[in-house]
């Protein structure tokens, strides 16, 4: 491997590979979306026992895998940034946060609306659910300690220690459905109606989780540029970069 | 799958409000924040471009003066 | 002992101060001078460990502070701007727990002791907070007549305090610099400390 | 040193005595208010209890979280502290269990008392006072690494709520839990052996991540 | 000057925008743990919801209650506001109104969402917001009483919510009483006058009252 | 126009001092003088009305102050040991707050002049919390630049200021008193203001 990794873990090169990069997950992403919503409206079939109601599952699956996924690698990122003090992995992880609280709250709000119909209610406290919903304050907590420490070296830093505090409490969270009785994925949801549309379904879901995926990149990418602009705004290669474009 | 008309796509056999208030959402969230993101850089650049240019002034007075 | 180079400190986007070297060596007292705003705190801070200098090294008997850590916490006794001393709690308390926090923990006579030397009977078991701005300072400066520190770092050590107690720390300071310990100060008023050589930095 | 800091803060406390009674009177209040707010049926208050007791002791245990430091940090005292020569874990640990000992431990005592209001019988009033005694000094460790966070920041006193609350569900959950189960004819152990991993588990990483937090936010 | 005092402290809310939204998260995460702490039967949580509700409201509007004058007292502005030429009543309702502003409405604008997810029907989601709004404020004014007087006592944030607490008491029970009488079919209007007459009389008696408290404890 | 008769004040059970008479008039500047804790801020607190006289009779034009009230505070200025800026805001916006809260509101330009002349251009619009101790003196100093009474109450206006700034001040009180206002302050440095009349308080 011929890629020298230390390279690009400088804002200033990093800057301009993400420059490159942002067109092509962009472009992939809407293809991906635009085949995934195909299949999710025209090509999968009306369902036996929820009729239409369950496309709601194009969306809401990939949504919820996204805030989990996100939350992880935030904290991850965080992590490299505290252990390390490595500027540009903590810019990644701040720039990761308010994609992952979108998802979560993309979860909660498609579920909510999938709930009425099949459940009879917007919102059971399941332990599923519940554990979502903590899952959006801790996106909303690291957001809020990064917005009100105004000093960003120590907001990178505090952000990281509760990113990981909540890692630790993310694994709880999840074993304690054992001890909850669940409504969610129970008997309501009916996916192996017949395997042919069971893999239609599988196939749409796994199209609109990867264009989630690369849309998420193409969002975290953007954003961390900005950040790197608004931190370096002072260096000498911010400056250079501006006599280039004016 | 076909459907019979533009309306039953709409009515969603009945749960159109469920399936296009969770779709409409997903949208209006995602093209929501590429909107936001891109005008934050926006923004940002204008500035840049507009503290680049004083600090160049500046320096220009500097070596007349 | 201890020896200061190419410091550099920025706060916020402005480089305060840079290239700073000095040394210290027992008995020698360096002021820090400066008008408001010109980094004498920072400093003060970055010598304690307190903040982390944007460049340069600070080395304690050769080792690098960072390296050194609370090794170099039983050498050195920082007051800064604010007092450290609790409002509920009366002059003994204070003193005491500040010490012990400090290191080394004293008794309540050897307390009293100090503070009478303060000039602070009668008020000494007077919750802090109804005490005079000055006698608050006088509080806080009474640690340095217990404490065992080598080093010590003095953020503004004279404010509030009327002329019959900067008479006294001044005794103190030269008491300590004769018994070979270091003084690292900052002051807005003149005052002239007898040492075996007095540095001067000028900030800005 | 250790020893120190604790009579420090437990010093500070009783100079004004009522600070023990009034975390325990929060706690009290808060409980006594449910019953108002939702109406004098015995059978629902009776299972709705469990749940009163820990959500007060939550909020009770997080209200005076943000003093924990954040005076220390106004006057000067905290920089003094971390010049001291002993190690900041030990440091924040003793703060910690000064904090246990003036909010958590009475209401261990007091609940058993709250529990005969709500009609519990006897085994669930056990098992609501030892999944508070495990429980509490969780509350405070993990409260800790809020408290010290959010130091020196504006609205300090709901931020640190934010941050901490979701930690605390875990211990929310399984501590009522307990209660729960035993009222239904359950075996709690199960649960209070939760806890007490919790109680570990915070008692190693709990300090360490304060003591990082409190390096970050000070400098 | 009234329009100032308002206008300051908004903007030292705004200059961390994150401030009146936490107030909003608290609230939110206590109605949460309600759930998490009593168990998930749709039932006895709907019929609970309005005390909840009320209870976190009560709960979030006087968490934030000891900001409300102290950091104006620790750093010298509150003296400076008793020298003022303009009467200190207009000043102190000023500063009520502005905690209003910051933890009150956001409350009575989010209260519907969490009534939904306890399952209420729509009419007493209404009744629930229009509850909020004709009490919240009545909280922030009577708190601003307790704030008064605990300014600058040790342990004040537990303090502060002893003294307020009993005097929140009616606001509670008439606020949740309005939900439930529509949920069990019938009227609310008489609960919701009455609130209404508290919140009549304590915008008269409330900053006359904190006024002479102020005055009591700078002096 | 300000006129004292046998004024105590009594603190816990100790009585400060007592049978404090004075009066003062356009143009003239009483010095309060005294060592730690003899009680000039509490002497200060009296004359503003925040504090309450053992005994004794502070008046203003002839009328007590406790029966003026808000027609004495408009006609006087106090500033005491602490600072009254909010972390949080910036210079120029704790500036505009504090003149409206004391009856005159200003516009942005306004408080901008007055902060250059306290020198602190360039740090106008970072959050106060971040400033050096000296320039959180001066922002609240800058009151002084824009305010309309006639009588200044000055707690150790001097603390934490550089020579530069203390000169500034100096200023600042000679051009009030010049204009026929007074002033009532207290300070433990040496200083030398030139008024109509320059009277000297001694406690203790
Ligand atoms: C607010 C309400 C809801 C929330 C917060 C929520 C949350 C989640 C989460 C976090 C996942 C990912 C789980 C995993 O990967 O193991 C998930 C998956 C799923 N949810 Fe929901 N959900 C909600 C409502 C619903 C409803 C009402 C239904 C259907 C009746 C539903 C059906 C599903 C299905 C089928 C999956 C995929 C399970 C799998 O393949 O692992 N959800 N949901
Ligand atoms: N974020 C920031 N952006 C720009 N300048 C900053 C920032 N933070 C701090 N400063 C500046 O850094 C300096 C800090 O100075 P410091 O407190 O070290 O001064 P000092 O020499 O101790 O002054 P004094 O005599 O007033 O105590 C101030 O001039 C302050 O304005
Ligand atoms: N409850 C009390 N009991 C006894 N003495 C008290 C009590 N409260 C205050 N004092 C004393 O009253 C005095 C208050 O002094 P004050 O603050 O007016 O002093 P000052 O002249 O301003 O001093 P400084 O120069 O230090 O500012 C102090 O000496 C203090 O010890
Ligand atoms: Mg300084
Ligand atoms: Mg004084």
């Amino acid at each position: 491997m011929a890629i020298n990794w230390f390279k690009y873990s400088s804002p200033a090169s990093f800057y301009s590979l993400a420059g490159k990069l942002i067109p092509i997950f962009s472009i992939v992403a809407l293809i991906l979306f635009v085949v995934g919503l195909y299949i999710s409206f025209f090509v999968a079939p009306t369902d036996f026992q929820q009729s239409e109601a369950y496309r709601i599952i194009f969306i809401h699956v990939p949504a919820a895998w996204m805030s989990m996924f996100l939350y992880l690698i935030m904290a991850g990122w965080a992590a490299i940034g505290l252990a390390f003090n490595t500027r540009l992995s903590s810019m990644i992880a701040t720039a990761i946060a308010p994609t992952g609280a979108m998802f979560t709250f993309l979860a909660l709000w498609t579920g909510a609306l999938w709930g009425k119909p099949m459940w009879g209610a917007w919102w059971v406290w399941d332990a599923r659910l519940t554990s979502e919903l903590i899952l959006f304050f801790l996106y909303i907590g690291f957001m809020a300690l990064q917005a009100a420490i105004d000093d960003p070296r120590r907001a990178d830093k505090a952000g990281a220690v509760l990113a990981l505090v909540g890692v630790v409490n993310i694994p709880i969270i999840y074993f304690s459905v054992k001890w909850w009785n669940t409504l969610h994925q129970g008997a309501t949801v009916s996916l192996t109606e017949s395997p042919k549309m069971a893999s239609i379904m599988l196939t749409g879901m796994l199209i609109m989780s990867i264009a989630c995926w690369m849309y998420s990149i193409a969002m975290v990418l953007i954003r961390t540029r900005t950040i790197i602009l608004e931190r370096e705004r002072h260096t000498v290669w911010v400056s250079e970069l501006h006599k280039e474009t004016t | 799958m076909a459907w019979a008309s533009l309306s039953d796509f709409l009515s969603m056999g009945g749960y159109g409000f469920y399936v296009w208030g969770s779709f409409l959402v997903f949208l209006i969230c995602l093209v929501g924040e590429v909107v936001l993101v891109l005008n934050r850089r926006r923004t940002l650049l204008k500035q840049l471009s507009l503290t680049h240019k004083a600090t160049k002034n500046e320096k220009n007075n500097e070596t007349t003066t | 002992m201890l020896k200061v180079s190419n410091l550099e400190c920025v706060r916020g986007e402005r480089s305060l101060f840079k290239d700073v070297n000095f040394s210290l060596e027992a008995g020698e007292l360096l002021q820090v001078n400066g008008p408001n705003g010109s980094g004498k705190t920072s400093l003060l801070r970055m010598l304690c460990g307190l903040a982390r200098p944007a460049h340069g090294e600070i080395r304690w008997l050769g080792d690098n502070i960072r390296s050194l850590d609370e090794d170099y916490y039983n050498s050195i006794t920082y007051l800064g701007h604010l007092n450290g001393v609790k409002d509920n709690l009366n002059a003994i308390e204070n003193l005491r727990i500040s010490s012990a926090l400090a290191g080394n923990g004293i008794d309540e006579s050897t307390a009293y002791a100090s503070l009478q030397k303060m000039g602070l009977i009668g008020r000494e078991i007077l919750p802090v907070k109804v005490l005079s701005q000055g006698q608050r300072r006088r509080v806080t400066l009474a640690r340095l007549l217990v404490s065992d520190t080598v080093l010590w770092i003095l953020d503004e050590p004279l404010v509030a305090l009327d002329t019959s107690a900067v008479l006294l720390v001044k005794g103190i300071l030269e008491q300590h610099l004769e018994k070979g310990g270091m003084v690292v100060m900052t002051t807005h008023q003149d005052i002239n400390i007898a040492a075996i050589e007095t540095k001067r930095l000028q900030l800005n | 040193m250790f020893l120190w800091v604790i009579q420090r803060d437990l010093l500070l406390a009783m100079r004004q005595r009522s600070d023990v009674l009034t975390t325990l009177f929060f706690f009290i209040i808060v409980v006594s208010l449910f019953p108002l707010g939702v109406g004098p049926e015995i059978n629902m208050l009776r299972s709705m209890a469990p749940g009163v007791v820990w959500v007060a002791a939550l909020l009770a245990s997080m209200l005076s979280l943000e003093r924990m430091f954040s005076s220390d940090y106004l006057d000067g005292t905290l920089e003094q502290m971390m010049l001291s020569p002993q190690p900041l874990i030990l440091l924040v640990l003793g703060k910690a269990l000064a904090h246990w000992m003036v909010t958590g431990v009475p209401l261990v005592l007091i609940s058993p008392i709250l529990g005969f209001q709500f009609d519990l019988q006897t085994d669930a009033l056990l098992v609501l006072a030892v999944s508070l005694l495990l429980g509490t000094p969780v509350l405070s460790l993990i409260g800790a690494i809020g408290a010290a966070l959010t130091l020196g920041l504006r609205g300090g006193g709901v931020l640190v709520s934010l941050l901490v609350l979701p930690l605390y569900i875990p211990v929310l959950i399984f501590g009522a839990g307990a209660v729960e189960a035993v009222s239904a004819g359950l075996g709690a152990s199960a649960h209070l052996s939760l806890l007490g991993a919790f109680l570990l588990l915070s008692l190693v990483l709990a300090p360490w991540a304060t003591a990082a937090a409190l390096r970050i936010s000070i400098e």
